[in-house]
């Protein structure tokens, strides 16, 4: 508080507009060179194999974005949200749980459903338009995809809250002890909703990590349209502490994670992870983003690719030979393979499902529309067409 | 067999008590629901007595108290959400109509959402803008919620706990105007009427009131004025708004061949607009006269000074029942 | 007297583009409706040729367009607010039915609010949930909105026009489907019916088809394929629906006997309830059968693969037709 | 960033819960004592007759409420909200404003309606059940009171953005720049609409004053509930400047809303403000305060009331005399008068006038609505009782 207005130096010049490189708050471990750096808080020892079972799985997660976005192509799905260049921010946080934390996904969370062993044709019946998602969320408490934008957020507080009230927070038991991480996009966070869920989980101190996936864009709308300031620093005006990390960067997004879910399941409380990234394709497959955004745009973050940087430093350090590679592929291809032959196996459902899990037990009142909807049915296949 | 005097208020906050008491998994959520016991005291005394975590204060937002209710309830809880008034439940209608209603559905039965939303509703007790709405109609016309209201106080006690205890998602209106209007006896030990049920609640010949609500009232009264006049109404309370429970007012309807339908809400697609409809289709050949429907009028809800006037009340009704018989 | 040929997208283009010539103080809001055009490009082209501060590209939070619309609006502007899909005006909900609605009413007329909100709606066009609701029930049951919708090129381009003029909230219903799917001869030079009518768009006497918005495509098929099995189809194309036009419906209904009304909304409560009760108490002693009701059926919209079967279509508009005429 | 978790202190052990004293944050330019004490920000020299002008606002507007509770207690009003203790937080951000600015105010804004010019009057009609407010808004620049919770923050920056529109912001000329004030209460925070105002604010640089009386209850959930940083912090989270001030102290409040609408105006954009202050009545007279808080605590606030220390402050420094006090008692009388008896001859509106201004035109289906009903009242008339 020290310039003329007393309301201190213009916030926004501060702060600066989001930055493409992320800014020095930016917590990083891997380059986009590939190279290992360190990090005052958030370092972090990572085994061969966990690099391994990362490039791995955001390599199979990449194979389902694309053979999904090919199955569109082909008129097997009505619509694909593509998740090209978020695979390091979903991996890093979909490892970073554990079986009895719980997750509440937008509608492109494939690679935290791949994660938490979702098989990913249960992926495509929602965007085939077979079903609103097939998967059991208790299952491998993995929610259901959300459309309605920020609307699993609150959920993902209550449920944090339900929680607490089980007595599995901040037990100091690693097998009980729980934390929810809520997924959601940069624009989702100017949803009430949304805000609302950051004022439930500090006012009750819920074990909840908000994983914002900042991919720079709504549709159309650019973060700045949502946020004048880099977006972790909107928790700190909920008083809880919000994190910027390198989304293209899979261990820096790990490290943050697993720390922010580890303070949930102490008992500390909720924290805001910004994962940093860029949506590099559509928004959807019926998006046009050559309509609103600059292909320069694109090339900068190309070379920020997830997958190349990890796969640099994997070779440059001898962790991964050719027989990974091979294995790897011929991995990838069964995977595509499933999903090209099981998503066309998927079975429509039958016109009268409609009828069923509307309620517990279907009333009275449905059982009727459905029996005279039957009836009507049946006269098409007794009579032939009706006119 | 006992019995006490109890009021409307008295007797639901009696049926949540026992709904907390009988399963730990019920959780009350609301503004001011704990020391203060809610602003109409329906949740008196129940912080104190089951603890904070079980009976929750919250921050003033009704999207995230419905929204984190359904977290809760996905959690395994079955929470029983106070909206303060009618006129606050906008808020959430998002997170009511597109993820309490849907979840269900959507998931293919697998995540059940047993949940209860309590909303006092209705006018007639002198308050400002957004007190005294009757929402209903707008949560009926949503597949996967189910709508219920409670007329006096032994249908609060059993209602509140049926629905508690339901599996779906319920929409709990109460009349807000009768929380402390009448006592009634109320034995604890007795049968309740299934949750999803109209009820007869006057025998009559001529014609058919169907009430529900802060309307079952104003119907007895009709008809206990109208039976002095020597026109016999039948009146049912219909207690169940989504699903609706026809066949006793076919049942009825094909008796007396006439039909009013009276509440608080708008006229213009309120329940009485569906209930006509589904009289007339059911009853077509019993029918002397039009479903007539008496309800507010088509008007933003009115300064208090002349809410009485707005609100369908004994006269009103009686109008319409007479221009039905004189069909 | 030039024509051109458009598609209902286009038309709404072209109309939208026509009120912000004719009037500096039109807005346009909405999420992508800037350089993207919105998601059906109804805004294609606008933000280039009006200006960032006249299309206004906003933060993704719908109850934060209609609320700060209203501020406009209070201010002299008259924003046309695009929801960009039918289920994402839910969070908006408070806003239009608590604070636009009423505006006028409270202050006794003092303020206006002159305000558009345009929202696709309706199903068809395999998308996934909450991309297919018609949620035109509950904004007709609000007193102060008005709702209407287009089903056709010609009433696209001048309908939008229309509402922007108009001084009360106007709920502006867009039949995605319709978008894209015919092209319509538009003469910009034409004389266009009013707003808030209804239209008798074929001529019949067996029975009367009421349709709106992406129905009345199907309401005209029908009639078409009934034609040639000898049963004459009127259809009335009702275009209003918040107020009703019903005195050409009555005037239909007296001469056919029978009415059937086909939404895509659920029937529960939807339109179809209305007009059914207005018909009957109107026509009484000239229906010889009941108002039958097509629709969406009461559950929540289907996958899209199932949705053509769970939207009314020809056949089962035709099916209600033959129910009505066997009655 | 230091501690093990990498997330930085707890948070809410720096920021502490709001302290009763409002913390060193407080903006005060005088202290409960009524001692005159300086500020680095947000200095500001007084005439006379500002400060003299000051107090008899805030005398008159307590009498207003003072008024308006025995109206209700004697059943002339429905309902009362009363702003007992409030009366500094709002003379001094209603004083702050020029004639061309605009202000949303909620149920609560006696004061401020008084700043206006509105005729206290016309305040009661809602409270008594006669109208919805019947003063018109564009009159003194004063929006109808808002019961839904939050709803006019949002009309508030949506108003703001069509003043940027018409050109009224940053011109440099003050009788044309203007600025909009939304009011709203510490339980607002938490509403959905709230947060979206500050993100439209900041996202399009919105000429509007967040000025929010935190007077540490929302009905009987304390400030607790709704966040466990002070409030004010809230606004750095979206990229604006937030100030507390002592809501108490009509000379900081005024010194701060100033600067903040001056900022506005000038183009700069959005400020929150938080008025540090206490509800000492009961929420409204329906409301029994004794269920849920301490007497010690109102107690406590007694001894910082607004208008105590402002009258030490004149009196002390002589600029006040006994002929001010019996005039200021004779206006208050006269306002007290004119209250009473105008309350009562307030007329009911005919229950015809329910169909007037729903509509523009009132449209042919409520014409025969209004004239069905018409007849109904007139048979009474003409038949006497209908039975
Ligand atoms: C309430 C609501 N409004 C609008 C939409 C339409 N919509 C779908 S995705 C989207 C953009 C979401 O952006 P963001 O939150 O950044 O997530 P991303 O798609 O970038 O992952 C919009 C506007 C919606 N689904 N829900
Ligand atoms: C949306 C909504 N929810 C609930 C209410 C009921 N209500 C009226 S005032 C109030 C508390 C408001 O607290 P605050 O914002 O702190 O303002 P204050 O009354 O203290 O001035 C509540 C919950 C309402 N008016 N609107
Ligand atoms: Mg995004
Ligand atoms: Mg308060």
């Amino acid at each position: 508080m020290s310039d003329a207005s007393g309301f201190g130096p213009d916030l926004v010049e501060v702060f600066g507009p989001s930055q493409q490189d992320g800014g020095p708050e930016l917590v990083q471990l891997l380059t986009p060179e590939g190279e290992r750096v360190h990090h005052p808080d958030f370092d972090h020892d990572f085994t061969a194999d966990q690099l391994r079972g990362f490039h791995r799985d955001m390599v199979l997660t990449r194979r389902i974005d694309t053979e999904a976005t090919a199955l569109q192509r082909h008129g097997e799905l009505g619509i694909w949200a593509q998740l090209l260049g978020q695979e390091a921010a979903q991996i890093g946080a979909g490892r970073a749980l554990r079986p009895q934390d719980y997750v509440f996904p937008t509608y492109r969370e494939h690679g935290v459903a791949w994660c938490r062993g979702v098989d990913p044709l249960q992926l495509l019946g929602l965007f085939r338009g077979v079903d609103q998602g097939s998967w059991d969320p208790a299952e491998n408490n993995f929610g259901l995809y959300t459309i309605v934008i920020g609307a699993q957020v609150l959920h993902a507080t209550g449920y944090a809250m339900g929680m607490q009230r089980d007595g599995v927070v901040g037990t100091g038991d690693p097998d009980r002890d729980a934390a929810v991480i809520a997924h959601f996009g940069d624009g989702a966070s100017s949803q009430g909703d949304v805000n609302e869920g950051f004022i439930f989980a500090a006012s009750y101190n819920a074990p909840v990590v908000f994983f914002c996936q900042n991919n720079q864009w709504a549709i159309s709308e650019p973060i700045e349209r949502q946020s004048r300031i880099p977006l972790y620093q909107r928790a700190l005006g909920f008083g809880f502490p919000g994190v910027r990390v390198d989304g293209n960067d899979v261990l820096a997004t790990y490290a943050v994670t697993k720390a922010a879910l580890q303070r949930a399941r102490d008992g500390q409380g909720p924290t805001f992870v910004e994962a940093y990234t860029y949506r590099m394709g559509a928004h959807t497959t019926t998006d046009d983003p050559t309509r609103y955004r600059l292909s320069d745009d694109l090339e900068h973050w190309k070379l920020k690719d997830p997958i190349a940087r990890l796969e640099v430093y994997l070779r440059r350090n001898g962790l991964v030979d050719d027989a990974y590679f091979a294995d790897l592929k011929a991995e990838a291809d069964e995977l595509g393979h499933h999903l090209r032959e099981g998503c066309k196996a998927l079975p429509d459902p039958s016109p009268l499902s409609v009828f069923d899990h509307v309620y517990t037990e279907i009333t009275d009142e449905l059982a009727g529309q459905r029996d005279t909807y039957a009836a009507y049915l049946e006269s098409f296949e007794t009579e032939g067409a009706h006119r | 067999m006992s019995t006490t005097k109890v009021t409307l208020a008295k007797a639901l906050n009696m049926g949540l008590r026992k709904a907390m008491e009988d399963d730990p998994k019920v959780l009350i959520m609301g503004e001011d629901v704990g020391k203060l016991g809610g602003v109409f005291r329906i949740t008196d005394g129940l912080q104190k007595d089951f603890g904070e975590d079980r009976v929750i204060d919250s921050p003033l937002a009704e999207s995230g108290i419905v929204g984190t209710a359904v977290g809760m309830a996905l959690r395994g809880y079955r929470p029983v959400v106070e909206i303060q008034f009618d006129g606050f439940v906008y808020p959430a209608y998002d997170q009511i109509v597109c993820q309490v209603a849907k979840m269900r559905f959507r998931s293919q039965g697998k995540s059940r959402l047993p949940m209860v939303i309590r909303i006092p509703y209705g006018g007639g007790i002198g308050a400002v803008e957004h007190h005294s709405e009757s929402p209903e109609a707008q949560f009926a016309h949503t597949p996967g919620l189910k709508v219920v209201t409670c007329s006096n106080p032994v249908d609060g006690y059993w209602m509140i706990q049926q629905a508690i205890a339901h599996d779906d998602p319920v929409i709990f209106l109460e009349p807000k105007r009768q929380y402390h209007a009448d006592k009634a006896d109320l034995d604890e030990s007795a049968t309740p009427d299934p949750l999803f049920a109209s009820r007869l609640v006057r025998q009559g010949s001529d014609a058919t009131v169907l009430a529900y609500g802060p309307t079952v009232k104003t119907a007895l009264k009709a008809a206990e004025a109208a039976s002095g006049e020597g026109t016999s109404l039948e009146v049912i309370d219909l207690r169940t708004l989504s699903p609706l429970d026809m066949a006793p007012v076919y049942d009825s309807v094909r008796r007396t061949g006439r039909c009013v339908v009276v509440h608080e809400a708008h006229v213009n697609l309120g329940l009485g607009a569906e209930i006509a409809a589904r009289v007339t289709e059911e009853c077509f050949y019993s029918l002397e006269a039009p479903v007539l429907r008496v309800g507010g009028f088509d008007t933003p809800y009115p300064p208090s000074r002349i809410e009485e006037e707005w609100l369908p009340d004994l006269d009103r009704l009686l109008d319409a029942v007479d221009r039905s018989l004189q069909f």
